[in-house]
């Protein structure tokens, strides 16, 4: 039918500086764009992003009374959120607009400027075409639920779940381990101030036990996610830890009363330096207080002969139960904060380096583990066969800015390698040679620290590692591992005999990421971590509304980093809820009673389960608040009957109209 | 005095004078309430006696069959020029129709199917000093609309007597329709369809079959069965014809008013329903789709996007 | 010489995985031919089978669709259902005389900023062997015939 | 009846080589594993022809890649190591540069021939490990091994660049393999260096300080005898031994085997067809070890 008011389009073209208008020639695509149908202004402005570019807008609509707008600017990902609210300042239907995207997909990928202005002509013109068919639309709002998932109980998830705690709001913290602290629990020392994590972070964790508005799920994993920003319902798995954690008391009683005297199982928590027993606590701080019994080397479970003494030392508590089972649990919330943290990489698939093949070649976090007063070795720097190290070498870069595993900086390497560096000296008086590519100290006090070890006189060698090899040379080397390097300072290749090798492995997305990424429907990066918004703009929020990042599912990142985006991901969440609902885009899709003849074709295409068949009308209907716009049941219709806002099928026609008449 | 009414094929089989006659005694109401001046396939009028007329003398024209040769573009012009009501009547008139798809191949081919490399017809040849014409053969067919105006649609292969008589009716009668639509229900088969609710909503299909391939349940949705029925994409107004005679749509009446190319929105449908998230597991199914072209555009190759067959 | 034959091609991207990649390619300046040109669709699903017929009729050399890795969806399953209509879509548009070659789907995450790269020069290229799909102009300049 | 293999010799085996190839058809006898020997075979194109023209060393190598692909072979058997390199560096180079394949591709055609990269280019040590296996070995094995511990050497080329064969660091199939025959070895962190190469016939000196390091680290790790799959290696480690002996007044003598012989001896293969004459330095040891002796079977308890 006609438009009452005929179609007066402003489009407006913006320079972005020289990043458009380098390789787009602006102002020919002005004076195209003011020759095409229904065009009534057509502008070029340096940035407009910008107010007075905005402002722009606004006045066009108000002196030349437009009632359709086109920017042909940047990414509509970046920007289009931007122009609509223009628009509506202006006083128009936020809808009534159109972006085309000249930067990223023309000026900043083609060189030739003649063939990029051409693309940006058939976009514009495609843009106009279409906007011309728009149709006012609302957005609708939905309510968010006021509680809040975190998952992953490290530093992150804890830091941001006590953060939202203290404003007042609820938060279920889901940990998959029997306890949270994640890998700061492990370490010893942090850099560069080289307080103790423990000190710093075992508050935090008895302070999440005790809040009143935190849940801790531990030793639980998420297996099911539905719904939708503002309500999510989350349905957690819950192993089994065969220790009632309401009637245990923690008095760890149990553990000493197990059947195995001595601990005979290798210790998960302290990398396998150390030994634990089937009924154990992972580690003396661990929250909740409460043992688990792995059912994998628990007499009872393996033979159902043991005495069961446990139980026994237990007693009237009765908060031990074998029979236990794992348990599900469905909880609701509005939003969901992503804190799963990284996998150190494993050492193994750097063969070069011999770990696994000597034993005195140790991965970074066991020596972590060694080096803590509450560790496997009580703080002694011990060979697997006993001897005290007369001279540790450190591989750098174990995993990291290597073809052949992982291309990416991890960040955090050189700094713990430079602890880790004191740390070893202060305990044992060793040479130490630290074996780098380059130093990175990017950090608050990270440079002064490395200045300090050089004055410890701990010594750095610039090349990477070719090899570490046992093979003897001469005499001296019998009994070392011998380090193979080029040292490209002094020019020559050079063997440094050692009796401990230390490698720094770098920082990996967890084995888990993929599923985790498809639970929550969240996108990942070429490496495989978790995808953010937008690296400036946008760093902690996701493509999926209401679920945002903190800590090193995200990149790699040292605590202080990492706090600070849990800060921001925490920040983020709580001004969802207190907005107290979110907008939904409007472009949901619409079942035409006249024109459907009840096939059911579109029925089978929703996975939203959005669309119902009406066997009163013998018509399908779509429930627009389940509707989430992808628009494959518009496609499938066969007789045309379903129509999406904002992707119409008249609308997309005119844009693959536009693009192709010949300018 | 009555209006003046007349029929004319072009590209067409005759199955639409058939669907005339097939008003049985109605009939004989058209007949006595219309002066039929020009029906070439049943009453003895001429060309010359069609352009003896005043332009606009005939109030309804009805013309079937698509258009493939010189002639027939002239004589529909000629109608055109005379009639003031002109309709597409039929599926080869409305969206090309069988004869359609022989935009799948060249006239080249086509002669050399019927003639081989042996003597052609010519389009003109001398007769002791006469000319003897043969009209020339166009390299596609065309639906009418896409030659002369076209003010009404009537679907179907042929139209049902139900569609005709209405047709009539409303042609006949004031106030006229929207010039352009079909004089059809703006709504697919399905609605009319006595099988409709016979399937869950939730239809997968697993494996597609030929017609021939399966014994079909006569109360089941077709499509359900496995058999690639139209039903769902084609436009209404047959009253299911083919699915009483227990027979899949094959879509003779064609889109409905929001679709542009109903071969193409026949095929998305089809194909969206099918089982199967990979290559190998979805095209076993398609196997049973064989000739999609002729399965999706069986009637309508010659109005859709691409028109006919493309390159040389 | 000649100037070399610059095929036109009509990309229909999903707006999380491939649309996604294509800015990736922006931001990370990856240069690639400059013949595709985007239609920004929500999901692959969404691309109706008419689209790239008009795409095609209109006078596209090639048409591009990107949707999101299977399993990836953003909207679960909409990427499948744009591979069934794919695979009945390239069988009919050889029987219409159109290579297959011109029309391609591809899944590309929005990681993949550099797959953008490789796909569409390698589709240009592809295009530029197989010269101009409307040999004779569009379809419409057929009724000069009748004229 | 197994399918056969194709087998491409290469200059070695019929020259300084003659152990290995000798070896290496009994032990694929008696594992009944036929070999068929490529027609008209020419030179693999290796090391001095890949140092001064790729091309033509594309070339000859294609040449018998293309041979093989005729005579209808799924695998083409190159013992040597530098064959193997060369052959499977063409494969992958064809495969991946248009530009190569054409050049080859338009000398072969003069030939009638062209190189579809259809055939897989194998090595034996890999052909055991894969396709019979550790299992099959010790199931197969006939004699007792009474000699010493040894040294598995690999050498440079059978694991870089390409890994189809075992890990580039650290490999450890042919240790494996003389496992399964419960033959002791050492842990030989020197497996992959060099072993001096065509340098012992350019550079001499410095050719035979690096087979005097192999040699001198084996014995460090307590291995009596090197074994080796390349006869490049084989013949470096075993010809030198004396000059070395005179050079460092160091005594070393120790037997440098291929790993066929081992394998074919402990499988029951006829002593006096595997080689074993053939060898330069620790023939006393040689004899001693490689004798008529049964598998003892365990008794039952």
């Amino acid at each position: 039918m006609p438009d009452r008011n005929p179609v007066r389009i402003g489009v407006y073209t913006c320079h972005c500086g020289t990043n458009i208008a380098a390789t787009v020639d602006v102002k020919a695509l002005a004076e195209f764009a003011a020759a095409l149908p229904g065009v009534v202004v057509s502008r070029e402005y340096k940035y407009m992003c910008s107010d007075p570019g905005q402002d722009l807008i606004r006045h066009d609509i108000r002196d030349h009374d437009l009632n359709r707008i086109v920017v042909a600017s940047c990414s509509p990902h970046l920007h289009e959120h931007t122009f609509r609210t223009a628009l509506k300042v202006g006083g128009l239907n936020p809808y009534y607009f159109h972006m085309v995207n000249i930067r990223e997909q023309a000026s900043w990928v083609h060189e030739n400027k003649a063939q990029a202005t051409r693309k940006a002509k058939d976009l514009v013109r495609a843009a106009v075409c279409r906007v011309a068919l728009h149709e006012p639309l609302e957005r609708g709002r939905v309510a968010i639920h006021p509680d809040v998932l975190v998952l992953g109980g490290g530093i992150a998830g804890i830091h941001a779940a006590l953060t939202l705690a203290n404003a007042g709001k609820h938060v279920y913290l889901v940990e998959k381990e029997p306890t949270i602290g994640g890998h700061m629990a492990k370490f010893d020392k942090t850099f560069p101030t080289l307080d103790c994590a423990a000190c710093i972070l075992t508050p935090k964790m008895s302070a999440v036990r005790s809040h009143p508005n935190i849940t801790l799920l531990t030793y639980s994993e998420v297996t099911k996610v539905d719904g939708y920003v503002g309500n999510y319902k989350i349905t957690v798995l819950r192993h089994p830890r065969y220790i009632d954690e309401d009637l245990c008391a923690g008095c760890l009683e149990c553990l000493e009363a197990c059947v195995y005297k001595q601990a005979k199982v290798p210790d998960e928590f302290n990398m396998g330096l150390g030994k634990r027993k089937p009924i154990y606590i992972p580690f003396p701080q661990a929250v909740p207080q409460v043992p688990v019994i792995d059912p994998e080397t628990c007499i009872q479970f393996k033979s159902g002969k043991c005495k069961k003494t446990c139980i026994e030392a237990c007693g009237e508590r009765h908060a031990i139960n074998l029979q236990a089972e794992a348990t599900t649990q469905e909880i609701e919330v509005g939003t969901v904060i992503l804190a799963t943290g990284f996998r150190a990489f494993d050492a193994a698939r750097a063969p070069g380096y011999g770990y696994g093949r000597y034993p005195n070649v140790y991965a970074a976090l066991e020596v972590e583990r060694m080096v803590n007063a509450s560790g496997p070795t009580a703080g002694e720097v011990i060979l697997r066969d006993g001897r005290r190290p007369q001279a540790v070498g450190i591989i750098h870069c174990v995993g990291s800015r290597d073809e052949n595993t992982n291309r990416w900086c991890s960040r955090v390497c050189c700094m713990y390698s430079l602890k880790l560096a004191h740390l070893i000296k202060e305990h044992t008086g060793a040479e130490v040679f630290n074996f780098y590519i380059d130093i990175r100290t990017p950090g608050k006090g990270f440079e002064e620290f490395y200045q300090k070890l050089l004055t410890e006189r701990v010594h750095f060698i610039r090349g990477r590692v070719a090899e570490v090899t046992d093979w003897v040379f001469d005499p001296s080397e019998d009994g070392k591992l011998v380090i193979r390097v080029e040292d490209t300072l002094a020019g020559f290749v050079r063997r440094i005999p050692v009796d401990m090798v230390v490698l720094a492995t770098g920082l990996e997305p967890r084995a888990d990421a993929p599923e985790v990424r498809r639970l929550f429907n969240i996108s990942c990066a070429s490496e495989g971590f978790f995808l953010e918004r937008h690296p400036k703009l946008a760093p902690v929020n996701t493509f999926t509304d209401g679920v945002f990042l903190a800590g090193c599912c995200q990149g790699p990142k040292d605590i202080p980093d990492t706090v600070a985006q849990a800060g921001a991901a925490a920040a983020e969440a709580l001004a969802l809820i207190d907005a107290g609902y979110v907008e939904t885009e409007p472009n949901t899709a619409r079942v035409i009673e006249e024109i459907c003849c009840g096939c059911k074709t579109c029925n089978s295409m929703c996975p939203y389960h959005a669309i119902s068949f009406v066997g009163e009308i013998h018509k399908s209907r779509i429930n627009e608040v389940l509707c989430k716009g992808c628009g494959t049941c518009v496609a499938a219709c066969p007789s045309g009957a379903i129509r999406q806002n904002l992707f119409e099928d008249d609308q997309i026609y005119a844009e693959i109209e536009g693009i192709l008449t010949h300018a | 005095m009555k209006p003046k009414v007349a029929f004319y094929w072009c590209a067409s089989c005759g199955g639409c004078e058939e669907a005339i006659l097939d008003l049985a005694e109605d009939i004989l109401n058209v007949v006595s309430a219309v002066d039929i001046v020009f029906w070439p396939v049943a009453l003895d009028f001429k060309e010359k006696d069609v352009e003896a007329m005043a332009d606009g003398a005939i109030e309804v024209a009805l013309v079937n069959g698509a258009i493939r040769s010189a002639h027939q573009l002239q004589m529909a012009q000629l109608v055109r020029r005379k009639s003031r009501i002109l309709v597409a009547f039929g599926a080869c008139a409305q969206l090309g129709g069988i004869p359609g798809l022989a935009n799948l191949t060249t006239t080249g081919e086509i002669l050399h199917e019927v003639y081989g490399d042996g003597t052609r017809p010519q389009l003109e040849f001398q007769h002791d000093g006469q000319a003897l014409n043969l009209p020339k053969l166009f390299e596609s067919v065309y639906p009418l609309d896409r030659m002369i105006p076209v003010d009404y649609y009537v679907p179907g292969c042929p139209p049902s007597p139900r569609i005709v008589a209405d047709a009539l009716r409303v042609l006949l009668s004031d106030p006229l329709p929207d010039p352009g639509s079909v004089l059809a229900p703006d709504r697919a088969l399905c609605d009319e369809c006595p099988r409709k609710d016979s399937h869950d909503p939730e239809l997968k299909i697993d494996r597609y079959y030929r017609v021939q391939e399966r014994v079909l349940d006569t109360g089941t949705c077709i499509l359900a069965q496995g058999v690639p029925c139209l039903g769902p994409a084609t436009r209404a107004g047959c009253g299911a014809r083919c699915i009483s005679g227990n027979m899949p749509c094959t879509g003779c009446f064609g889109p409905s008013g929001r679709v542009r190319d109903y071969g193409g929105k026949a095929l998305c449908s089809l194909a969206s329903i099918i089982s199967g998230n990979d290559a190998g597991a979805i095209d076993p199914i398609l196997d049973g789709l064989a000739d999609p072209v002729g399965t999706f555009y069986r009637y309508s190759l010659p109005s859709s996007f691409l028109q006919r067959k493309q390159g040389e | 010489m000649p100037e070399e034959f610059q095929p036109r091609i009509v990309a229909f991207f999903c707006n999380w995985c491939t649309y996604l990649a294509a800015d990736l390619a922006g931001t990370s300046r990856i240069k690639y031919a400059p013949n595709a040109e985007v239609v920004r669709v929500m999901c692959s699903g969404r691309i109706d089978v008419q689209f790239v017929l008009k795409a095609f009729a209109q006078g596209a050399d090639g048409v591009l669709i990107g949707g999101c890795h299977p399993g990836d969806c953003h909207y679960q399953e909409g990427n499948y259902k744009a591979l069934r209509r794919y695979r009945l879509l390239q069988r009919l548009i050889r029987q219409m005389g159109i290579e297959e070659e011109r029309l391609r789907l591809e899944w590309i995450s929005a990681a993949e900023g550099d797959r953008v790269r490789v796909v569409i020069n390698e589709m240009v290229e592809a295009l530029q062997r197989l010269g101009p799909l409307h040999k004779n102009g569009q379809a419409q300049e057929r009724l000069m015939e009748v004229a | 009846m197994a399918r056969s293999y194709g087998y491409f010799p290469g200059c070695s085996l019929k020259g300084t080589g003659r152990a290995y190839e000798e070896s290496l058809l009994t032990l694929f006898r008696v594992l009944d594993l036929p070999l068929a020997e490529l027609d008209d075979w020419n030179c693999c194109g290796a090391t001095s022809y890949m140092a001064i023209d790729e091309t033509a060393a594309f070339g000859l190598a294609a040449r018998n890649l293309a041979l093989a692909q005729m005579a209808g072979q799924q695998d083409l058997l190159a013992p040597c190591s530098a064959c193997y390199l060369v052959l499977r560096k063409t494969q992958d180079y064809v495969g991946r540069y248009p530009a190569i394949a054409q050049e080859v591709n338009t000398a072969l055609g003069n030939g009638n021939l062209k190189i579809l990269n259809s055939v897989r280019v194998r090595h034996p040590l890999e052909v055991l490990y894969m396709d019979v296996g550790t299992r099959r070995l010790s199931e197969k094995m006939q004699r007792t091994w009474h000699g010493g511990p040894v040294a598995c050497y690999y050498g440079c080329q059978m694991v870089r660049p390409y890994t189809e064969v075992d890990r580039a660091f650290n490999p450890t199939r042919m240790d494996e393999l003389l496992a399964a025959v419960k033959v002791p070895t050492v842990d030989y962190s020197l497996k992959t260096k060099c072993c001096g190469g065509s340098l012992t016939g350019t550079t001499h000196s410095v050719g035979v300080e690096l087979n005097r390091i192999l040699l001198k680290e084996a014995v460090r790790k307590g291995a009596q005898a090197i074994v080796t799959v390349c006869p490049l290696c084989q013949y470096n480690l075993d010809a030198y031994q004396s000059e070395i002996r005179r050079i460092t007044r160091e005594h070393i003598e120790m037997p440098i085997l291929y790993f066929t012989q081992i394998l074919g001896w402990a499988l029951g293969g006829d002593i006096g067809s595997l080689g074993l004459k053939r060898a330069i330095s620790g023939r006393k040891t040689i004899g001693q070890w490689f004798t008529e002796t049964r598998v003892e079977k365990e008794a039952y308890a």
